[in-house]
């Protein structure tokens, strides 16, 4: 299991490739992955977005984030999983967060996937600033259910 | 007892401080806390709080040395 | 959108990323990106597996995920999909399929995800037969609901 | 009419062919294809059926040129 929180740009194919690497008996033991990106986009609620910047609580994040995946291991056969999160300052198409499970089978790796990412965008404590094209300056009010 | 408070985002902006040292006489929730630091201003709606990193209630008791936080709702992921 | 059949070992990283950066309006759009992957396990129904072949039938297979990937796209807003599906002689440890789905939000890429596995599962026409340790060959005789 | 007929993975080597042509005379449907090329075998319990490649019922029409398929449930993924 590991949790990172990352200032710089991260590469979501190389952390999900040496986190499979660093776990020595995962070959040939798992079926299923199930992988979560979220990506920064050019545009929210009609706007231009130009950039954005991520505060999060140090310390508490990775407390939440650690009870976060807790859980899920205690829901399913969870082999392993990885999760990754940005801070600081963020340009539209880099990624944001990815969160990565390792299962037997495939719906315990969509379940736990989903579950982990769901807890993690109303406990984990991150809050999203917006720069608009504008030069407009605003806070994301709320996370949304994910539909919207 | 000595409380350690913490802001964060939006809040922190419009209290425009990020961390406060109180000195509180006696027993204490973290409603109270909030009060102490902040007489002028009430808590807004939907604020979340914690107390040593986890989410607590409002009614819940602080002890000597706790870091008690309070922030808006969470927009990570 | 992209269905490939691959009769040689594939990597699922370099496939999402060569396809993601094939779509030229995709950078600053999505938001959201569900990635499943199917691993070959070296253990099957308590005995050792050293490999397995897998039998397609060709046409009906690209057929088949072509109306499983269109399903999809009427039922959430995808702005882009990508099915890789292994054939051919496989070891322990190699992928056997990628599902890959870019979405504005979070849910879709979730759902849409996994509507095309659990289809892909159930209708496209892929037949694997295991060699276990033992030396002895068998079909597989049919698919789990994804638990077990 | 000319039907292709084509077997897959353990039904194929149950039957020990992976092909058939047949010169059939009337309408038939998918069910009297089977019967027709198998005449001492009954259709496994199970059987998928597909003509053109797309899934059908055995009671389907099949009509000259079509490529008749059986094969067992299907295990990708």
């Amino acid at each position: 299991m590991d949790i990172k929180i990352c200032s710089e740009a991260f590469d979501p194919w190389q952390e999900i490739q040496s986190h499979q690497h660093s776990v020595a008996d995962i070959a040939g033991k798992f079926g299923a992955t199930n992988i979560f990106i979220g990506t920064m986009r050019d545009f929210n609620e009609g706007d231009d977005v130009k950039g954005m910047t991520l505060e999060h609580y140090p310390g508490m994040t990775e407390k939440q984030l650690g009870k976060i995946v807790a859980e899920a291991l205690q829901q399913w056969p969870v082999i392993d999983a990885l999760v990754v999160h940005r801070v600081g300052d963020i340009l539209p198409n880099e990624p944001i967060v990815l969160v990565a499970v390792w299962t037997s089978h495939r719906g315990d790796a969509f379940d736990a996937s989903r579950y982990i990412m769901e807890a993690l965008k109303s406990r984990a404590p991150f809050w999203k600033k917006e720069l608009l094209e504008s030069e407009v300056e605003r806070w994301l009010v709320k996370n949304t259910d994910g539909y919207l | 007892m000595s409380i350690k408070v913490r802001y964060f985002a939006s809040l922190k902006e419009s209290i425009g401080r990020s961390e406060d040292i109180l000195g509180l006489a006696g027993m204490a929730t973290v409603g109270d806390v909030w009060r102490y630091a902040n007489p002028n201003k009430a808590l807004p709606d939907n604020t979340l709080a914690a107390v040593n990193m986890d989410y607590v209630e409002l009614s819940s008791p602080v002890k000597d040395g706790d870091e008690v936080a309070f922030f808006p709702p969470v927009t990570g992921g």
